[in-house]
């Protein structure tokens, strides 16, 4: 495994979702003094499967629970390490400047709101997890037989609001988290009620293999008040225990 | 006059100069190897431009540098016998022979595919790739190839290399049948000095 | 032996290559034929743009081709209230992609073959009465027949992979533009379920082996194998 | 002019695609021969296995590099204990992905140039005394230096490009593994960096037609323009 | 005897055979196009393989088939001269005279590249890619690169082709002093008979 040096920090493999506050809060541990975090961001899915094929590393953050189930019964994770770190909501969102007026639990407001041809952009509703949180959403709320074949499913949830940013698709669903990162293009008009959809959590954990000194530490201080407090500042919820 | 040339030709940095001009039908064209004897009948058949200069053949001005004509190769119309055969590497053997044919109305031809495999032996050859030839069985392809797209002017060089006397002799009397009896203008490469005396009535001689 | 999704997905995935393919050998053949017999000024230029889908990361790309045929990119906007023609989120959009994608192997490996056709042969065909134009139909075309069907084989192989581009383009929308590779991209998202990644993948590569063997045969039929080369 | 983490990523995604290039030429080259001029039992599936790269998606590739070249891949254990060598989390796998993605674009160039080399050369070099290597070495490979270089060129762009199987096996660890593609997409996750994403798209573009700038001084160098085709 | 060649041959579906001893140092190989005389040198020099015979020239044996002896063409060492000259193309005049020289002992050699180009009158090519040279001066580059390795025995296709009367009598003058001071065993293809009547001591026919 990579050798533990002492001016570089735990490697950290996180979800892409995470990029900003994974860079501010690194930022933040380094400016406390310590050897400051390499973070690599991919998708869960991808880093779930490095791991299973031995890949050194320290911390490993998943945009889901299954990635971490998937790698937990391996034996990868370090015993009592795994933690709910933050939490997220999904919302829809539309182009700034466009501000229909949607009701959550009409489908005929969205498909009055994307016109004959457009779409409603998403993160792979099958698949990857933004999408699979929106399309339980969906079908919670009775609309998912009358959108799903209006739905363009994107590689990932970022690529989903980039087609609405650009203003290709009218109507997008996303992270709260993403709407945030790009509120001068995108506005919220509605958010889906958390009790549509499976609670949206970001496990963490310390990786078996890891032998860098703080990797234990920088865990801790992302779940700590100071560490949580970054994460709800770039939009997320703080994370709680199941 | 059957053939007027008045050119300067620029290769590889060397000046070819020719004023010749000839009332023979069948011209012979010699000169010792690398005087630019096939440099001059690419000049002919239009495949390199002269400097300058005039070319007028069986009474057609082909190119004209002052005039600024200049025929494109397809309207000169010259039957060329390649010193390097040239054959289409994947047209079979009949392919090659009827290439130009094709290209030419009906009525201007004056000898049938047959009878020309027939006079050059070469019927059983029609259905062979030009890789797979002889040396001498290439040759008779090229010098088919070339009157059967019924050519207005003939430039030969060196016709008869790779093939045995006997079917030299049978081509040398088609060539002067051709003469003869078609009335085409024949420029001829040869150093072979027997075949130059007894074939032209003028020679071009380079030096 | 197909499930019925997977039969919609190859038959999306064949269609969207072959269609990019047949339209693009043309266009990859006159780009080929300019760079190896012609030298213009902005030749280089020219050369360093059809290399650039190769350089430049597939889903930035597809991020260009959003910009550009996108409803409010200007040349999408065009097609779209001009000639009715929509790429975005369409299969034919798909093939755009797949074009662009293989576009460079093409012209790359015609090129080659046209440069290797000897000059004095077209010489040879001019003076027995060919126009420019029939001397390249008759001579410099068949003649580079390997390195068409060598880029036609690349082009498909390539298209048939295409995935960045594709997704980023025209997203990944089942019976529309959800193609092999986007299938077997969404199959590895979710955890466990390597048994149908795995006969997307080998369906893949049927697909090519199969236009190899389809090349190879045109390769033989036309009697090239020992006459050209 | 480029801000340090630009030339990290600059010098990184150089050092990956020219390691990549040189030492997968040789074996390109090899295989290019075998197909051009052998015939032999299996020529058709390592035809078919050579393009694989081209038709697999990339993620799928680099997954089946994981597979293979993990800890607990076959080849990666053996790596690992026998040599010392881990690929995985490397700037050392990334050249293999490299590698593997531009192998079957570098092959057929090259196949297609050995194919046009005259055998009746190589006849004439043997009868000068020249051995079978000898002859080799001194004809074909000599006159087939455009494939040669024609393949490199493809070869390094498409290295200089190469995303999904990079990002698939050896993540996308700045400083170690982000190369010019994943750290491009790595921008353009964030909203707001069009500017940084161009400008590295940008650096991509400028180091493959620096590629090609290279090759085409190489072939004039070599004298090929005028006499060889 | 210098030539003791008993060969079958296929060649296209046709079976070529040869049964011909020669004690003549200088033998001719004569016969009409297409007969099979340039399979045979191919034989000769081990660049294709007869079905099966035996093949022992100047004493030394190059194949035989019952014993599975088949010496390959760099053990030969024949010095061909193609009937299509086959100049490496990438490699300038000097690089294509020197090809074989440098593969062969320099006690073995028995003239130099400056006396073999002044002979030939080719010092001024010494820098050209082949495809310029002229008809006849590719015939004397291949002939001063097969003659440079200093083969033990000539196998000449045609050499004369393509040369002006004043060089082809001086290159017969170098192939009778071969023959006679460095007793080099040559065949001779030709179709001029006054070459093959002044040259050859034997001449074998192939009908
Ligand atoms: N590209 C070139 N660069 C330099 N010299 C050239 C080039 N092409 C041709 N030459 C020279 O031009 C001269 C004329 O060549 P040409 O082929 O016309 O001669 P030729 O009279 O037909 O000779 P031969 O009887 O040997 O065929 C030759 O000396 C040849 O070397
Ligand atoms: N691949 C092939 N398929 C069919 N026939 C072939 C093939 N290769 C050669 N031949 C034939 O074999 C015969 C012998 O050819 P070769 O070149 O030895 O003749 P040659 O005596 O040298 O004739 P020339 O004097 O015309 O050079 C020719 O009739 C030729 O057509
Ligand atoms: O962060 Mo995700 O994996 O795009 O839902
Ligand atoms: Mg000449
Ligand atoms: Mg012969």
């Amino acid at each position: 495994s990579r050798a533990p040096s002492p001016d570089e920090g735990p490697l950290v493999l996180a979800a892409s979702s995470m990029q900003e506050a994974m860079l501010d809060a690194a930022e933040q541990w380094h400016d406390s003094g310590h050897p400051k975090p390499v973070v690599a961001f991919a998708a869960s899915s991808s880093l779930a499967r490095q791991l299973l094929h031995g890949a050194p590393a320290d911390l490993f953050i998943s945009a889901n629970q299954d990635w971490m189930d998937s790698v937990e019964p391996a034996g990868l994770l370090r015993a009592g390490s795994r933690a709910n770190l933050v939490g997220n909501e999904i919302v829809l969102i539309a182009p700034k400047g466009q501000n229909q007026a949607i009701n959550l639990s009409d489908s005929s407001s969205f498909t009055a709101a994307l016109g004959d041809r457009g779409r409603l952009a998403m993160a792979d509703p099958q698949a990857v997890p933004a999408g699979r949180y929106g399309k339980a959403s969906l079908e919670n709320l009775g609309l998912w037989p009358d959108l799903s074949d209006r739905i363009a499913p994107a590689d990932n949830v970022r690529a989903a609001l980039g087609l609405v940013e650009s203003g290709e698709t009218p109507l997008g669903i996303v992270y709260a988290t993403d709407a945030a990162a790009a509120s001068d293009r995108v506005t919220i008009i509605a958010r889906f009620p958390e009790t549509s959809h499976p609670p949206i959590r970001y496990p963490l954990a310390v990786l078996a293999g890891s032998a860098h000194s703080d990797a234990m530490d920088f865990r801790d201080f992302l779940l700590s008040p100071q560490g949580q407090a970054i994460f709800v500042k770039h939009g997320f919820s703080a994370g709680r225990a199941e | 006059m059957f053939f007027e040339l008045n050119l300067t030709h620029q290769i590889g940095g060397r000046t070819l100069e020719l004023n010749a001009r000839s009332a023979a039908l069948l011209t012979g064209l010699v000169g010792p190897s690398g005087i630019g004897k096939t440099s001059i009948l690419h000049c002919l058949a239009g495949l390199s431009r002269p400097a300058n200069g005039r070319i007028s053949i069986g009474g057609k001005l082909l190119f004209d540098s002052s005039s600024g004509i200049d025929l494109p190769p397809e309207q000169r119309r010259a039957g060329v016998i390649f010193q390097d055969n040239r054959l289409f590497p994947h047209l079979r053997v009949q392919q090659n022979l009827t290439y130009g044919m094709k290209l030419t109305a009906p009525d201007e031809r004056w000898i049938t595919l047959q009878e020309m495999c027939s006079f050059l032996a070469i019927e059983h050859l029609l259905d062979r790739y030009p890789s797979t030839l002889s040396g001498g069985e290439a040759r008779r392809v090229a010098i088919g190839r070339a009157l059967l797209a019924a050519p207005h002017f003939l430039l030969m060089d060196e016709p008869l290399t790779s093939l045995d006397p006997a079917r030299a002799e049978e081509i040398l009397r088609l060539i002067e049948r051709i003469r003869d009896e078609l009335r085409l203008p024949i420029l001829y490469v040869s150093h072979n000095p027997e075949e130059i005396d007894r074939l032209s009535g003028y020679v071009i001689r380079m030096e | 032996m197909f499930s019925a999704t997977e039969w919609t997905i190859i038959a999306l995935s064949l269609r969207v290559s072959l269609v990019a393919i047949a339209l693009t050998l043309p266009l990859a053949y006159a780009l080929a034929w300019l760079l190896a017999r012609r030298s213009f000024p902005g030749k280089l230029l020219l050369d360093a743009a059809i290399h650039l889908p190769l350089v430049v990361p597939p889903v930035v790309t597809g991020w260009l081709l959003l910009l550009t045929f996108g409803r409010n990119g200007v040349l999408g906007n065009w097609l779209e209230t001009q000639l009715g023609i929509t790429l975005m989120f369409r299969w034919t959009g798909a093939a755009l992609a797949a074009a662009i994608m293989a576009l460079p192997l093409m012209v790359r490996a015609m090129r080659l073959s046209i440069e290797n056709v000897d000059r004095r042969l077209i010489h040879a065909a001019r003076s027995l009465g060919a126009s420019r134009f029939h001397a390249f139909r008759t001579i410099t075309l068949p003649l580079s027949i390997p390195g068409i069907l060598a880029g036609a084989v690349l082009g498909f192989a390539r298209s048939i992979g295409e995935f960045g581009a594709t997704i980023t383009f025209v997203s990944n929308i089942p019976g529309e533009t959800r193609t092999l590779p986007l299938a077997i991209y969404t199959g590895l998202q979710v955890p466990g379920s390597e048994m149908a990644v795995t006969r997307l993948a080998l369906i893949s590569v049927a697909l090519s082996v199969g236009a190899l063997l389809f090349s190879e045969v045109m390769m033989r039929k036309a009697g090239r194998d020992a006459h050209v080369l």
